[in-house]
């Protein structure tokens, strides 16, 4: 916490790979440019950063790999804003910057020995990567890994071969689902809406802690069918996604209630936002 | 800190100013511009008036200015450099002739640059402030200091407080050590006290309320989710102004822009009650109405800051009502949340 | 004022309309806008001197409109206001019930916007003599001693959009200025940047501009930025014989042509 | 003021004056190089904000052309236009940008000579007046400036 250091400035980083998720989805691999700041960064599972084209402004993703998984990190990000729009015109080899990690963190170890239940719809599965992918490394400390995936369309589901990967790994149970209208022919996994999928799936709430993630809609309906399938609020997590621009609870966009999202978030369990007020 | 009290005799006023001046300090002091008094950067004694209640804008830009640049950085073909901002280049300020409300307000916003993280740019901009403040002879309806716990003679965070007295001279009052040492360098400016009391030359400000049993009311979550704020924000435009003269809102955009090769990311201010302040790219506004984010501006400063920051988001200054094209007037709100709630 | 009261508490108590956007007496001697919900309420209805600011504002501002079917006291920018915004397509016609204050300050009761129309016909308010006065002043300079007058003016702005709020022209959910792809006007205040938001402004409201001159009025740090729109409404009456809002049939100057409009620069 | 070349930034249609100005060069008659011409649909297209921010990027002058009235791709999109320059004109009169640095005009795809001449004539008022200072002194020239003088804000 010196105060001599510029908490704006970014790390330079390589754009190593490039992988074109679903429609104006993308997924990059980046690489410090600088090695030293590659040996001091470290990060934890659902923290984000602040990703950035130089000239075009910052936008706020979450880390979407691994923690446990060194040397790159990886975000993926749709097309929408100047940001992101400037973000996808970019090749391999090129260099942007990104700062990080801020926020707080899921708390992976206090859930060992829980069976997990992962809810994301469209492009919200991202930031739970992140925490799949840190726990199914640590597989043996876990019990059931549910994951239930819904996108808009087959075409928007991101992360397809991993989704394969999951598929095939008999300690994963993935169900992926598209909206009504949204499937091909050969689509084999369900139809529905997230929140109606899971009603019909009713996971048990025995020693399970469910984590969700999602555009607003999904959440306001998925939360209280777990509630029903008697989750306790306390082992229901969500993440929110204010819009942020610091990363300090400074700038003051993220402010809901007495928190900062950008510090006390973007991990929240439902008991506590339930003490914060309808601001996210 | 114990204080010391001198005296500055009326015709050594400009001799304060002159030793101030020749040792290379800018100083920012409050000028007549047209029909308002307006803090500006001044090169002789005489632009400076003392014949104001309030200024139009705070001085907060002194610390938190309008534009800072971040980092400035050069694009050439796929690489990026950065460069750093030569924060030697920072000058030395004298804030001259300050309310003391307005000084407090450096509080607030200390509160808010360094209550985590602490930011450079502000802790340096800080360090290089000298405060002269003045004791307040005048006030009016939108003053509402004495309700937060401040007052038209407050001493808090000044270097040096001025009260003028009946004949023209002044009581100044050492507050802080840079303070102390200013006087001790200007044996000739700073004389012994004279026989007179502060608190006969100060302007009484009415309390409207008492911030000790307004915060925990804001605090209250019947508070929030009262239609008080509806009914008292349907005039409200939604612009920025009210945030933008505060002397304690600091609330930031961070952006990029340049000429071709040669770019800077800078912050400059922005404000809650903008509409586009949280819309998400989506579309979904978190504060989608302007009550929201009116109740949101009371909330940051009666509720929020004192829990988190410990300090009231709010130095009774008044300058947002008189800035606000449509009477949203702060001080009466808030007594009648005190009064209702 | 006590016509309107009255006809104010009738509509009330009659339940014609839910809501009667009026001044009311405010803070150290300030008049702001009040919301009239009751018909107990419409002794608070105040009209005088002070009463300038376009209530037409709030006609399309979401809680407002929230409150169910309403009335608005105008004076003669707040009618021209009604009329431009029907045109917009903003409000339904004849579905906000105006208590119209005459030129003269006499209480005026229209049934209809062609009543309104009518009015307006014989009189339409003016820019005041002190506006007029400054606009020939600047109008007199050489084309460098206006840039500079408006670089120096418009050096302080802030951008608090102040001026952009109290408009009842600039209901743009997206305002222009807000557009980052590309970024057309700089977000932070600077000196380029502040002539181009209050260009970008004046040409927006060439041709629907009420003359209330509320931007001015409300500006914080007392820009004239109304001077901009002012002096656009003269340029759009001189050449183009139309003031906006007269009338709900026609078209904003800049959202129409005619075969004939005269020019003497196009080579 | 002789070695003064300036940046002139063009505006003009797709369906006339391009065309126009592709002739002008089949025809191989010559006309200054210092114009980077901006193919539009319509002239009804080019928002004003398009000129301010040319004029942001350094140019010294503008050229705005499109089809002769009546003659308009689209029927009605050059009056529309036209309309909007009138009062266009005005107001950077008023706010002191100078209109003597913008050429309007109408030139048919059939009037190669016009575009040349056009072209030409502006160049040389551009050079008469000189590079549009007072502009870039706030924009483009001011901020390389303060960029490389490092100075610092506030």
């Amino acid at each position: 916490m010196s105060s001599i250091e510029n908490i704006y400035k970014p790390y330079l980083m390589r754009v190593e790979k490039i992988t074109n998720e679903a429609p104006d989805v993308r997924t990059f691999r980046l690489k410090f440019a600088n090695p030293e700041d590659a040996a001091s960064f470290s990060f934890k599972a659902g923290q984000f950063g602040e990703y950035s084209v130089l000239g075009e402004g910052e936008s706020t993703f979450c880390i979407a790999s691994a923690p446990t998984r060194k040397d790159y990190i990886e975000c993926t990000f749709r097309r929408v804003g100047k940001v992101t729009s400037a973000l996808s015109k970019l090749e391999e080899g090129d260099t942007m910057s990104f700062r990080g990690p801020y926020g707080n963190i899921f708390p992976i170890e206090d859930w060992k020995g829980k069976n997990l239940l992962y809810i994301a719809g469209g492009i919200a599965l991202p930031p739970m990567r992140c925490v799949i992918w840190n726990t199914v490394d640590l597989r043996q400390d876990y019990k059931d890994i549910t994951i239930l995936y819904g996108a808009r369309t087959v075409a928007d589901l991101v992360y397809k071969h991993e989704l394969q990967e999951w598929t095939d790994r008999p300690d994963i149970k993935l169900v992926t689902t598209v909206d009504p209208g949204g499937e091909t022919p050969d689509w084999k996994g369900e139809v529905g809406f997230v929140p109606t999928v899971l009603e019909k799936m009713a996971p048990s709430s025995e020693n399970t802690v469910a984590i969700v993630c999602g555009p607003p809609v999904m959440i306001k309906f998925t939360l209280p069918i777990l509630s029903k399938l008697g989750f306790k609020d306390e082992d229901i997590f969500t993440t929110l996604e204010n819009r942020m621009k610091c990363g300090f609870g400074k700038c003051g966009r993220c402010n809901v209630g007495k928190v900062f999202v950008c510090k006390d978030g973007p991990v929240f369990t439902l008991a506590q936002l339930k003490e914060l007020p309808q601001e996210y | 800190m114990s204080m010391e009290i001198k005296s500055i005799q009326k015709d050594s006023l400009d001799k304060l100013f002159n030793s101030l001046k020749s040792r290379g300090n800018l100083i920012y002091a409050p000028v007549k511009v047209k029909n308002e008094v307006q803090f500006d950067f001044v090169e002789k004694f005489e632009q400076i008036t003392d014949d104001f209640i309030q200024t139009t804008q705070s001085v907060k830009n002194s610390v938190f200015p309008k534009i800072e640049t971040l980092f400035k950085f050069v694009k050439t073909g796929k690489e990026v450099k950065m460069l750093d901002m030569d924060m030697s280049l920072i000058p030395e300020i004298v804030i001259w002739g300050i309310h003391p409300c307005d000084v407090w307000g450096f509080d607030s916003l200390r509160a808010i640059f360094t209550w985590d993280t602490h930011d450079m740019f502000f802790e340096k901009r800080m360090d290089k402030l000298t405060i002269i403040g003045m004791s307040c002879a005048k006030a009016d309806d939108y003053c509402f200091c004495t309700s937060v716990n401040l007052g038209p003679g407050s001493t808090k965070g000044s270097d040096v407080l001025l009260t003028k007295t009946g004949n023209g001279d002044y009581i100044a009052e050492l507050v802080s050590d840079k303070g102390k040492a200013l006087a001790t360098s200007m044996p000739d400016v700073f004389v012994q006290a004279v026989q007179s009391k502060k608190e006969d030359f100060l302007v009484v400000v009415e309390k409207r309320f008492d911030s000790e049993s307004l915060i925990p009311k804001m605090q209250k979550k019947e508070t929030f989710d009262s239609p008080f704020w509806v009914t008292n924000s349907l005039r409200c435009l939604g612009c920025g102004a009210c945030a933008y003269v505060c002397p304690t809102c600091a609330c930031f955009d961070i952006q990029d822009e340049g000429y071709g090769a040669r770019n800077i990311r800078f912050r400059c201010w922005d404000s809650c009650g903008l509409k586009q302040f949280t819309i998400h790219t989506s579309g979904h506004n978190p504060r989608e109405v302007q009550s929201q984010r009116w109740r949101q501006r009371l909330m940051h400063k009666f509720a929020y800051m004192p829990e988190r920051n410990k300090v009231t988001g709010c130095v009774g200054c008044g300058k947002c009502s008189r800035a606000c094209p449509v009477d949203m007037n702060i001080a009466e709100q808030l007594q009648e949340i005190d009064q209702k709630m | 004022m006590d016509s309107l009261r009255r006809k104010a508490q009738q509509l009330l108590e009659s339940k014609e309309v839910d809501c009667i956007i009026g001044y009311n007496e405010g803070s150290s001697g300030n008049v702001h806008a009040g919301f009239i919900t009751t018909p107990g309420q419409a002794e608070k209805l105040i009209f005088d001197d002070r009463c300038k600011q376009n209530l037409g504002v709030y006609l399309t501002k979401h809680e407002v409109m929230r409150l169910g079917k309403l009335a608005i006291v105008a004076p003669v920018p707040v009618m021209r206001t009604v009329l431009i915004l029907t045109y917009e397509c903003q409000i339904v016609e004849n579905s906000v019930k105006v208590l119209g204050i005459g030129l003269d300050g006499q209480f005026l009761d229209f049934n209809e916007y062609a009543d309104i129309e009518k009015y307006l016909t014989d009189h339409c308010n003016e820019h005041p003599e002190e506006d007029k006065k400054l606009i020939e002043k600047i109008s007199a300079m050489s084309v460098e001693e206006r840039w500079d007058f408006w670089h120096e003016t418009l050096k302080p702005c802030i951008k608090c959009f102040a001026c952009r709020q109290a408009c009842p022209m600039c209901y743009c959910v997206r305002c222009q200025v807000e557009c980052n792809q590309p970024q057309w006007i700089p977000v932070q205040s600077s000196e380029l940047g502040n002539m181009e938001w209050h260009f970008m402004r004046a040409m927006h409201l060439a041709g629907r501009c009420t003359g209330c001159g509320d931007c001015g009025r409300s500006c914080p740090l007392g820009i004239p930025v109304h001077l901009l729109t002012f002096k656009m409404s003269d340029v759009v009456l001189d050449n183009f014989n139309t003031k906006a809002g007269l009338t709900i049939k026609e078209p904003s100057t800049l959202s129409t042509y005619k075969a004939n409009d005269k020019e003497t620069f196009i080579r | 003021m002789s070695d003064f070349t300036p940046k002139i930034t063009a505006f003009v249609c797709n369906w006339c004056t391009y065309a126009g100005a592709d002739l002008t060069g089949t025809s191989r008659m010559k006309y200054s190089a210092n114009v980077k011409i901006i193919r539009f649909p319509c002239t009804g297209r080019v928002d004003f904000m398009l000129l301010l921010k040319a004029f942001d990027n350094g140019a010294d002058g503008i050229i705005v052309s499109g089809c002769h009235p009546n003659d308009c791709h689209y029927t009605s999109g050059n009056f529309h236009a036209r309309r909007r320059w009138i009062v266009f004109r005005n107001l950077c009169d008023f706010m002191g940008i100078d209109s003597r640095r913008i050429t309007f005009s109408w030139v048919s795809a059939a009037e190669g000579g016009k575009w040349a001449e056009i072209v030409n004539s502006t160049t040389e008022k551009v050079i008469e007046l000189g590079p549009y200072k007072r502009y870039s002194q706030i924009s483009k020239d001011g901020f390389i400036n303060e960029f490389e003088k490092g100075t610092i804000n506030g």
